[in-house]
């Protein structure tokens, strides 16, 4: 199997396999194989690669696995060929804006078509007491306002869309 | 132990402060009635308490901070005391007099002296009457320009100009000499007028490079006051405190014994009982200023309880009871050292935004001078209505560098799966040259410093764990029945490269 | 920190003392290298190691106790330092030589003073030379009974009778006066000869009402030895302690400086390095005797760190790499009470038989002054090969009474299921007047005692739940659509029904 | 539902039924009806009686729950009417013996057609390094000897059956 594995804006290219109940041969970026032993555990597996041992904490999110190390938490999207196309397919550039916690609208700093930076704070929202500014991920056009100030909004609902500008 | 004037303690309040106390009732032979909202009926502190009662829907306004229906509870169930614990309630002096006219032993600070401590302006008169240092300055409005002169030249520049009305930075000016003064008073002024409609501006000496350090206090309804040392609370995003380490690394000892014995004057000015806290500006020159006191249990006493061996919870309850003191402050010695981290279900690398929602996995660090005060385990839903701190690792050791180390190596241990927390931020924290060395302000933490946290991630391993997990969900049906030969083989020769390919 | 010797440990051990080690490691800033056998790969111990490597199949025979193995494994590694733990090969000279001899560290006692102290007539004629006091009697057999005479009147009544070649109690004897002697020397004989083939019966004194207590020792390289106090160790089944608690409630401050001076004498005659354990058979009294030395870390070494503050691992780490100790026997002071609890897998309602099995649920009791060293979690398989030891609760008082109050807590907060445990007999304990008192001998826990554990059950409350779980079971495709009215007007008349018919 | 759930050799007789999505009435002996209400939370389930606040660990027995409460563990045996038929028409004085632990059979003390007394020790299992005897639960005689010494068996692998002397 194929994945596209993203970290930190850095995208790794791995080639994994089975070769036995507990073992997974993995390539990274066309460097050496490593065969790598994992054990499913509740809430996480234990790996030994190479001899080292680690001890991941795994949880499933829509675009790959929020992964727990030494606690660190790493949010690592796992993308399939078929994933990947249908992605491609939609447009590289256009991104929903979703709201990252459950909570209340409480200003929309932008209107439909203003161009914005990105890391330029689009969107106010108060939860747990708290003002927290939702920024722009990429630099581009506003579309699709889909809340309004007052509103009460879950985790993952869709805030408004940002169009890249092309490249 | 049982000839106490109370035997049944409701505890107001909620997470691991709740929990805290319900501990501190439990060992103390006390029975506890929890209270809770819609959203905690399974928390932990309503398993663990004796009993426990539904008061309300979710949001504080309509449960935990409904005095009159708390009150209620306490005298159906038979309650005859109630604990605060911090926030909510706790320095409500109303709610307080309710409590001790309804027959019951408040735990807490008496009502006067939580008036005493109440307003800024109040308390600060108060102290400086009682002969406490509180940051030079005004507190009423300054009239004109020539008495803006006067009162900087008196207290020494740098200056902070600061609104009457204000809040949020807004009318709120530094000034380094006499140079500015007069157009930042007069634009100062303006700006206080335009964001408030009252444009009362007063002064204040600018601390340089503050560190925030705070002395816990004890007393009894019988005259004797201790102090419990100090704690450093410098470490703090959007003015909250996330990590507090006892002693403070950079007070020399005749300051601490200042500091100290002004708390002590403090406490005993507002006639206070229990335990208190006295909080300080400490000056980058080594001068210190009263700050304000807290009149209740303060979310970082555990590291105080760490250096001392006293049980502040289990004292509140024994100062309550009406018994004395039981230890003398020539009792007291700092033993080793502590560092607290609060642990709060947020977002570090999104400028702290909280992060609530359900906890997935949760396994707590162990073993030795490690100590976890927690209000959630694995299933928990953090709610979004209250404040976001789920739990406080409190570790000790004999030397700082050794608390340094047995923190990190606890973190390390620490797994909170399911939302974001301030973990591995702590991590950074813990390798970060300035804390190492004892030398940071309450300006520690800067936007620089939450970019990322990679120094402390493992990415490759965890590019990998997300590739294998993944791979075992796309096949979940194939996973007994694997390609490539037998297990047994596979697992001798990747043995074998295991042994022989370490690096 | 790192111009240490050594830089990867491998910690040749499993379960609690495992983790323990790689903890220590990890706080001073060591790689480890966990082994395990077939049953061990998802243990607690190899998740959090550095590295981890399989040495063989479940029994201890063929993996932690294959010298060979575990040699090659640090070899393999680049290991350049064995810790061994307690138990397995801990006290076996020959691996500690071996592990020198292959240029790496020995986190453990020199071979020579294993050796030393090793066999029991050995280490009990040199600790006599060294002028140790040993349980009065002879080590050689008895010729004759005049000798026989000679030798009781000399150490006076009681005494004991013992077979040279015994074991199990077969051909021992107990002698309360000169009148049945003889006889009962013809008899043990007699029965040695029947039981072992050989008749040959020597005489200690009977140590009357005897409690174990034991000194902690700590020795570096360079001539330093301190004693970290006392621990008593008295509450024991099958000969193996249960609880341990320090300082002993009832060991005069006298004896114990006689005592631990005598264990550093002790310590110093074997030419020690390291931590170790000096066990003395402490009679009612007040007399005490040598019993044998511990050279290695003892189990219950958590006690001794909660009152000195002392972490004996990382000292052990420190010492090992050549370091002089970092403190004088003048800097050690008693801080407090501790109280260890060892949790095993077994029933205490059948005379403690094992009770291996999966962990269901594993919930560990925080707070205050509460540490739990473990090496288990939820979903862990407790194998039937090894010591049924899977957790260790060791809790912290100022005083003896706050420290039991806090234990009895801690143990109500702890959650074990699937497998049965020895928590419930430890709540039974700490009720125990004689227990309360301090007044306890190794013969405290006595076949009445254990007959059951009524008194600190809720019988009614378990049927109760055992009944709606089996409900709930037996309905399950029901759950949601109840019977009745609807759920929100139930919740109502519940809460009002709680409210007012409690007791 | 009727059960009847014993503990500690103590029978009670429990009428059970739901009245709410969380809440369950109580009658135990005929005595006064209790509303409990309950939630189930992983491992076990949360309990308010009477305005008493109870957290159970349980864990499905064969014969019932093992509930933990306060550090404490209750095995309680809890029947329903038809397990109650099979049982009485199973003759109530035949009691099969199990081992309580896996281990290896030392040595068996008895012999077909023995007659015991409840406490009498009839095998020696070693588990952990240490011999454990398992006694006989009610006095009787002896059939059905399934083991032989040097046999490894698991928990619950049935040993031999005891049948109780008619009162």
């Amino acid at each position: 199997m194929h994945y596209d594995v993203t970290l930190d804006g850095k995208t790794r290219s791995v080639e994994i396999e089975r070769v036995g109940e507990d073992y997974v041969r993995v390539v990274i970026d066309d460097g050496e194989p490593v065969v790598v032993e994992r054990r499913a555990l509740s809430g996480g597996m234990s790996l030994v690669i190479d001899g080292k041992s680690f001890d991941a904490g795994l949880v499933k999110r829509e675009a790959g696995w929020d992964v727990s190390i030494l606690g660190v938490q790493h949010p690592v999207e796992v993308l399939d060929p078929r994933k990947k196309a249908l992605r491609l397919a939609g447009g590289a550039g256009e991104g929903k804006l979703k709201s990252s916690m459950p909570g209340r609208v409480v200003s929309i700093l932008v209107e439909d078509g203003a161009v914005v930076e990105k890391g330029q704070a689009v969107i106010i929202i108060e939860a747990m007491k708290m003002e927290n500014e939702v920024k722009a991920p990429v630099s581009g056009t506003v579309s699709g306002i889909q809340v309004t100030p007052g509103q009460a909004v879950d985790a993952g609902a869709p805030l408004l869309t940002i169009t890249a500008e092309s490249e | 132990m049982n000839l106490r004037p109370f035997k049944r303690v409701l505890v107001a309040n909620r997470g691991e402060i709740a929990v805290r106390i319900i501990r501190a009732c439990a060992e103390e032979g006390l029975e506890t009635v929890a209270v809770y909202s819609d959203v905690d009926r399974d928390a932990r502190h309503v398993r663990m308490a004796t009993y426990a009662v539904h008061i309300g829907a979710a949001p504080a306004a309509e449960s935990y901070l409904v005095s009159e229906r708390i009150l209620q509870v306490a005298r159906d169930t038979g309650a005859d005391a109630v604990h605060p614990g911090y926030g909510f309630l706790s320095e409500n002096a109303g709610f307080a007099q309710a409590v001790i006219d309804a027959g019951m032993v408040w735990i807490g600070a008496p009502p006067e002296s939580i008036i005493g401590m109440g307003s800024k302006t109040g308390s600060r008169q108060r102290m400086t009457a009682a002969g406490v240092p509180v940051v030079p300055g005004t507190v009423e409005a300054l009239h004109d320009e020539a008495e803006v002169l006067r009162v900087a030249t008196e207290i020494g520049f740098p200056v902070m100009l600061k609104a009457s009305a204000g809040g949020g930075g807004k009318g709120m000016r530094k000034v380094d000499n006499a140079d500015g003064l007069v157009s930042a008073f007069r634009s100062a002024r303006g700006e206080a007028k335009a964001s408030f409609g009252d444009d009362a501006v007063y002064m204040e000496k600018f601390v340089v490079n503050p560190r925030h350090v705070e002395i816990q206090v004890l007393a009894d309804g019988h005259g004797n006051i201790v102090h419990l040392f100090e704690r450093d609370c410098s470490i703090q995003r959007r003015n909250q405190k996330v990590i507090e380490e006892c002693p403070c690394p950079v007070l020399p000892e005749e300051t601490r014994q200042a500091m100290a014995s002004v708390a002590v004057k403090a406490t005993g000015a507002v006639n206070y009982v229990g335990a208190g806290t006295v909080e300080f500006l400490l000056g980058g020159d080594g001068s210190f200023y009263f700050l304000e006191m807290n009149t209740r249990l303060q979310v970082e006493h555990p590291i105080t309880e760490a250096i001392t061996g006293v049980d502040l919870a289990r004292a509140q309850l024994r100062v309550a009871a009406g018994e004395p003191l039981w230890f003398k402050q020539s009792d007291l010695k700092i033993n080793g050292h502590a560092i607290e981290c609060r642990v709060y279900a947020e977002d570090p690398e999104a400028n702290f935004a909280p992060a609530p929602g359900l906890i997935q996995d949760y396994r707590e660090p162990g073993g030795p001078f490690v100590r976890v005060d927690s209000g959630v385990s694995a299933g928990s839903e953090v709610p979004i209505y209250y404040d976001p701190m789920i739990a406080k690792l409190v570790v000790w050791g004999r030397t700082r560098q050794e608390c340094i180390e047995r923190t990190d190596r606890a973190l390390r241990e620490y797994r909170i799966t399911g939302i974001k927390t301030s973990l591995g931020f702590f991590r950074k924290v813990l390798r970060d040259e300035r804390f190492l060395a004892g030398e940071y302000t309450t300006g520690f933490i800067t936007p620089e410093f939450l970019e990322d946290l990679e120094e402390v991630r493992s990415d490759e391993v965890a590019c990998i764990a997300a590739a294998i997990a993944q791979l075992d969900h796309d096949l979940k049906p194939a996973r007994a029945a694997s390609s490539g030969s037998g297990g047994s083989n596979w697992k001798r020769a990747a043995t074998w490269r295991s042994t022989h390919r370490m690096r």
